[in-house]
């Protein structure tokens, strides 16, 4: 079901010397309500303004945006309050108003007219959750890059919207709070009644939220799909260096108590891993974390080693992409050219290929 | 306030600010209120403002001093579709206007000249650049006054000194800033002269020492008299002014009391006004009608027998 | 010169120290009649200068002069429009409001509405727009996030609003001609200090200038507690 | 009342276009004088004003009140001051200033300080803190800052300017008293409409008000164009 | 030589119920003239704090700031200004001044009195080389997050201060942009009489730019060293937890014209790396790419192949550190428990260490 259709969306700007300049051109997609949308484009490509039309916070110069079949370009003002509330924002750059961090955060609930008593107790919670707890009074202008962002975080993730738009949302937070990040979204992504639009300039963040994803170049949508179409299949020459590359495979997961290693069954392949994770699993493998050899591995650290046939080769100077095919599933692979040359790898040659359980990044989905 | 608007036993009068800043009022309208318990609440403006506000309704009664604008506001022909603005004026008071000057006086007045030749003599020196003449230049009763002075010896100020301020200053002001700046001119080149109200004078003589009277009204002479009068606003054109408890005003002031009050007032141990009220002779400057003291005079028995 | 300020000075502590009830009269009408029309006015200007403020449209800079012209508007002339509203012959001359402490007002409130309506639309317009757009996103509507820039631009706007109660405090062309400078009624401190210099009493105008300017220092002590507060 | 507005702005009409002298005289002098004393009022209030708004210092409260006080200080009694220290018997009495335009300027000016220092310190301090540590940590010295600052918050500043300048335009009590209403020589718009209520000629004063008010409306069109401008 | 010395620093703030919080205390370290340091530390942990003290934009409670032996705490105001010019500040969150790019760039030179005419070219060649040609003109508040972050850097990178104060310099830069900054600053670095202090909460920034780490906790210096200290010796638990494991080598790389690949001489090892860098290098191994092979292995991708000892063992869970000593350099290495208990090994063990060429990164030095 399309909860947001984006079409035909133009946005103009005048420079400072009165010349006009296109910000994004022609801009087409949906997002189906439970999704996680991720744009990611390079600096200057267009994605906050992109989030800043569908967030109705700014008009574009053309186009329309459909919620539910409303054209939210259209709508008078007093209606445009009314779906904004339907969003959050969490900006690039947070902002917060003069006052406490409760305060603060509160705010979103305020405006909705929920009485102090009713918000509360949430609010505590989620202070507590980004670990501010002891922080409430203090005024949030006086807090850290990485406090301020937890605060604008909980801002809008307190408010319980049908559509999180999430401008650069992991800039500033340090490993741990990544992590509390990671725990928010996978949470709300399991209520299948919200929605998220990510944007990002990070191909890592896209890998781990992402249920499809747009490439945003220069205003234009260079390509959009899964993350493993993008990532292992590139349309452009743009998107390939852009992204980079990387194994994603679906699979699920289950611990092995004897080992304390996750099984991961994808189609007919079994991965270890050592994280101990359960359940839906994407898991990531880089192309340079993968060896090859030729003969059938022993007494090695690698838990991985799959026997697979070399379907492809691309030459990239010293180094080369190879795919790799074992048994249904497909592994790009990265090694130098000189190393093909060594091993003799041609389209057809049979490979054992090797990784290990501790270099994957097991992500739930 | 809205209450008291349509209380009777209060009235406005609208006065001339020579009356008011005297104190002459605050010595007066007590007794009238101890007597009548109406209350009379005082506007202390400009005498053309004084005469607006009773054109427009807004004050009962008017007291001002400007002979020919007093005729106007009671001439049948000049009010609305033939209706006077106010009626039976009654005169009940003057004083006269003295000419005042530093008293290096270069214009060189001297004791006992006349009118006319203190006019010419000012003239003269104005134009030869000896002195400046400070005028008030606001159509006040003082201002009529002093252009009939001119028009006395066949000047008209508008044209003969227009853009002089050298030698002629209008300052648009009252009485009271007219002296002050005619007292603070030191310039000795042309030192200031101005005419002024004996009652604003006495206010003021013992501050501006270095002025002094140099020219005075001589018996015989009326043209220095500054007669004051009061007239009702007509209750025909407004019919919400409360011309009974006007009446009853202008009773008191016309009463022999009242007119005792007028002569006893004293600032600065001098005496400022003299009543005047149905005396007639060239000294008091004679402005009631035999008419008009008709119709005052039933109201003042409300006052007999009172004493100052 | 020197005599009259110090005898300003001493007449004044007597006055006070006196409760000359002629002066706390004063005091009581002054007070109560700026106060009470810039208060009015704020709840009419603010409204107003944060709307042209936060929204485009056509003719903004047209209002934008109108708005600052009229923060010049002479108050004199303020009075006689005001005086000629309410004379008898006005239109609405048989409500009788001339003479009275509610016309001051009324002028007062005119003269006022400019100065923070100017005031208020430059504070709104100086918010980082930033801010703005964070308290949309949270879902405010217009009202919630105007009241949003108001607080943010306290500063400045109770700076307007002071400006704006000076300016009434100390004003004298309008009052004098809407309010009569009725002795007891609607005699304020500027109307009484016109009074004193205009029969000579300098050293008693400047003691009521004294008395007025210390009892704005100690009313003006309260409002900047707002200003220099919380934030 | 319609009568007297009409009449007014009639009256305005041909006095403008008949080149009145005397009308153009007052124009000049009321506007020279208003535009010299706030503009050399801004030059040392911006200053002050900004000091005030971007240093901490003990009794920085009081000062503040101080200004927001004088913000209303009564143009009558800041006119007698003057007037006392220019006096004769003053002690500038012999520069033989009294009378005179420059007297004016003084006055106004004086008036105009506190409320350009006052807006401009609620404006300066109204500034982002984190622009402040920018431009510092960028190598600018105080006079720099200050100037960035200045720039930054225009709108508020030159809304104060209007401010001073529409409280100038349309002061009386101080004019009156230390320039004298003065014809051809120190006679202004408002002393001017004062002289012509107190004639009754009530149509007159309004016409005067109404050229004021185009003329003032003309300025100010330059003045906005600053705050509208390039921002 | 120490060009600045901090001692005893202490900063505290008051809460917004006027309660007493330390920030920072009793900090203290010097760097020398020519030093990259890198303050490395959570959310909160001060680092803002400490550059903001250091840069003269805000006050210690106490303690002192050397610069070439003067108290910086105790001077004049005028003095600061004098001082301040000898520092560059690039914000955490960059703030512009209401102008062009051109302008905002220009200014810092513009305030130390050079004329237009002198500054013009190198504003424009730095507007150049970060990418905004053509953009000069723009009202700076209108870039993107991306755009502001590079003008924030040139504004202070075109000044040529003494001391660089970087916080977060990274934050919203994309990867081709972060290559930029990163050419900035090693062409800082090269240059001797230049020294940089960069915060960050980033272990992956520490290691590209650090000659020397202090790690930051809550106020307090949790650890000073070298890079390779910091990564492979982590004094305490949280250092260990929050910068995590990295192999940090010295060497010198040359470039093998046959394959295109480096060669890089790392003591008495040869480690093969592909990409093209010469010269003085650090390579840096994640431990989790390296792998362990009982025989000597044949026919591999592994381009990097050494014998080595396993020295000690360190048991985490699922998984554990075995620290392996290959000639005179050590290595961390990631295995799983279970690969450890296949392969039977125990401290002394003698063993193969296998990574990809492709899998290192080279930085120079
Ligand atoms: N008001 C404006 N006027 C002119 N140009 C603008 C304006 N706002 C944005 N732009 C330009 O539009 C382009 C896209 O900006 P946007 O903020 O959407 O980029 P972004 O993809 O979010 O980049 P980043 O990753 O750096 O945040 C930029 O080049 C920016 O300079
Ligand atoms: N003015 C202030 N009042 C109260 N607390 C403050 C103030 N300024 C900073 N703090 C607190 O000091 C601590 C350190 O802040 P600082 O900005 O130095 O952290 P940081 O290490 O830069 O963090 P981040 O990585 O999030 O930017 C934070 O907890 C912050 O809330
Ligand atoms: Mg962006
Ligand atoms: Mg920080």
């Amino acid at each position: 079901m399309k909860l947001l259709q984006v079409q035909n969306l133009n946005k103009e700007y005048y420079k400072g010397d009165k010349s006009v300049i296109g910000v994004l051109s022609d801009i087409n997609f949906s997002v189906k309500k439970g999704e996680c949308f991720v744009i990611i484009g390079p600096n200057g490509s267009g994605k906050t303004t992109l989030l800043k039309i569908i967030g109705l916070l700014e008009l574009p110069t053309s186009g329309q945006i459909f919620y539910d079949k409303k054209d939210l370009i259209k709508i008078s003002r007093k209606k445009k309050v009314e779906y904004r509330r339907k969003f959050s924002f969490v900006k690039q750059k947070p902002v917060v108003r003069n006052t406490t961090v409760f305060n603060n955060i509160a705010y979103g609930l305020k405006v909705r007219g929920i009485k102090f008593d009713d918000y509360q107790k949430s609010v505590d919670e989620i202070i507590k959750f980004i670990g501010l707890k002891g922080m409430e009074k203090q005024n949030a202008r006086s807090l850290s890059g990485g406090e301020m962002q937890r605060v604008a975080i909980a801002m809008n993730f307190i408010i319980n919207p049908e559509i999180y738009l999430l401008d650069e949302v992991s800039a500033n937070l340090d490993s741990m709070n990544l992590k509390l990040l990671d725990e928010f979204i996978m949470k709300i992504k399991q209520d299948k009644e919200k929605t998220i639009i990510i944007s990002t300039h990070d191909p890592l963040e896209a890998i781990k939220y992402a249920d499809r994803i747009a490439v945003l170049n220069n205003g234009q949508i260079a390509q959009i799909g899964t993350p493993n179409e993008i990532f292992t299949a590139p349309k452009d020459e743009f998107t390939a260096l852009f992204v980079g590359y990387e194994n994603i495979l679906y699979g699920i997961a289950e611990l092995d108590k004897a080992t304390g290693l996750s099984k991961i069954k994808v189609n007919d392949l079994i991965i270890t891993a050592s994280s101990q994770q359960e359940g839906d699993v994407k898991v990531c493998i880089r192309p340079e974390s993968i060896g090859i050899v030729k003969g059938p591995p022993k007494n090695t650290s690698y838990r991985n080693t799959f026997k697979g046939i070399v379907e492809n080769i691309r030459e990239l100077g010293n180094i080369c992409h190879l795919i790799v095919k074992c048994k249904s599933e497909k592994f790009l692979i990265t090694i130098t050219e000189l190393s093909r040359k060594n091993l003799g790898l041609e389209i057809g040659s049979q490979v054992f290929i090797n990784f290990k359980a501790t270099d994957i990044t097991i992500l739930s989905s | 306030d809205y209450l008291n608007a349509q209380n009777p036993e209060k009235i406005t009068l609208a006065t001339t600010t020579s009356t008011y800043d005297s104190g002459l009022l605050d010595f007066l309208l007590p007794k009238f209120t101890e007597q009548t318990g109406i209350q009379i609440k005082v506007l202390s403006v400009g005498t053309g403002t004084a005469i607006q506000y009773g054109k427009d309704g807004n004050a009962d009664v008017i007291l001002v001093h400007s002979r020919s604008r007093e005729d106007d506001f009671i001439n049948a022909s000049l009010g609305v579709a033939g209706v006077p603005y106010g009626i039976h004026r009654a005169c009940i008071m003057f004083n006269d206007f003295i000419i005042v000057g530093h008293s290096s006086n270069p214009a060189n007045l001297q004791t006992g000249d006349n009118i006319t030749k203190v006019m010419i003599k000012l003239r003269d020196a104005m134009d030869t650049g000896n002195m400046t003449f400070y005028s008030r230049g606001d159509d006040s009763g003082t201002h009529s006054k002093e252009k009939t002075l001119w028009a006395e010896i066949g000047i008209i100020v508008e044209t003969r000194w227009v853009g002089q301020p050298d030698r002629y200053t209008e300052t648009g002001q009252g009485m009271a800033a007219t002296l002050l700046m005619t007292w603070e001119d030191v310039d000795a080149a042309h030192e200031g002269y101005t005419i002024v109200d004996r009652g604003t004078w006495f206010s003021f003589n013992e501050t501006y020492t270095s002025l002094k009277i140099l020219a005075e009204s001589i018996i015989g002479e009326d043209l220095l008299l500054n007669p004051y009068g009061v007239i009702p606003v007509n209750p025909v054109l407004h019919p919400h002014v409360k011309y009974l408890s006007v009446s009853r005003f202008i009773g008191f002031l016309t009463s022999p009391y009242g007119q005792a009050l007028i002569n006893a007032y004293r600032k600065n141990n001098a005496v400022l006004f003299h009543a005047n009220f149905g005396i007639c002779d060239v000294n008091s400057s004679c402005p009631t009608t035999d008419d008009e003291i008709a119709i005052w005079t039933p109201f003042q028995a409300e006052f007999a027998g009172l004493t100052v | 010169m020197a005599n009259e300020i110090i005898e300003g000075i001493l007449e004044a502590i007597r006055l006070i120290f006196t409760f000359d009830p002629e002066v706390w009269g004063i005091i009581e009408v002054s007070f109560r009649v700026s106060l009470t029309s810039t208060f009015l006015a704020a709840l009419v200007a603010l409204p107003i200068g944060s709307f042209i403020g936060l929204r485009k449209f056509k003719g903004k800079r047209g209002v934008t002069n109108l708005i600052n012209t009229f923060m010049g508007f002479p108050p004199v002339v303020m009075g006689l429009i005001v005086y000629l509203l309410l004379s008898r012959n006005g239109p609405f001359g048989t409500l009788g409001l001339l003479y009275s402490t509610t016309a001051m007002i009324v002028a007062q409130f005119l003269l006022a509405v400019p100065i923070i309506t100017g005031t208020a639309k430059a504070a709104i317009e100086s918010v980082d727009p930033a801010l703005k757009e964070t308290v949309l996103s949270l879902g405010a509507n217009e009202r919630q996030l105007w009241w949003e820039l108001i607080k943010h631009s306290k500063k400045s706007i109770i700076a307007g609003f002071l400006v704006a109660f000076g300016q009434a405090i100390s004003e004298v062309g309008a009052v004098m001609i809407v309010g009569g400078n009725i002795r007891w009624e609607t005699r304020t401190f500027t109307t009484s200090i016109v009074l004193q210099t205009r029969m000579g009493e300098f050293g008693m105008a400047i003691a009521l200038g004294v008395i007025l300017i210390t009892i704005a220092f100690i009313v003006n002590y309260g409002l900047t507690r707002l200003q220099t507060g919380a934030d």
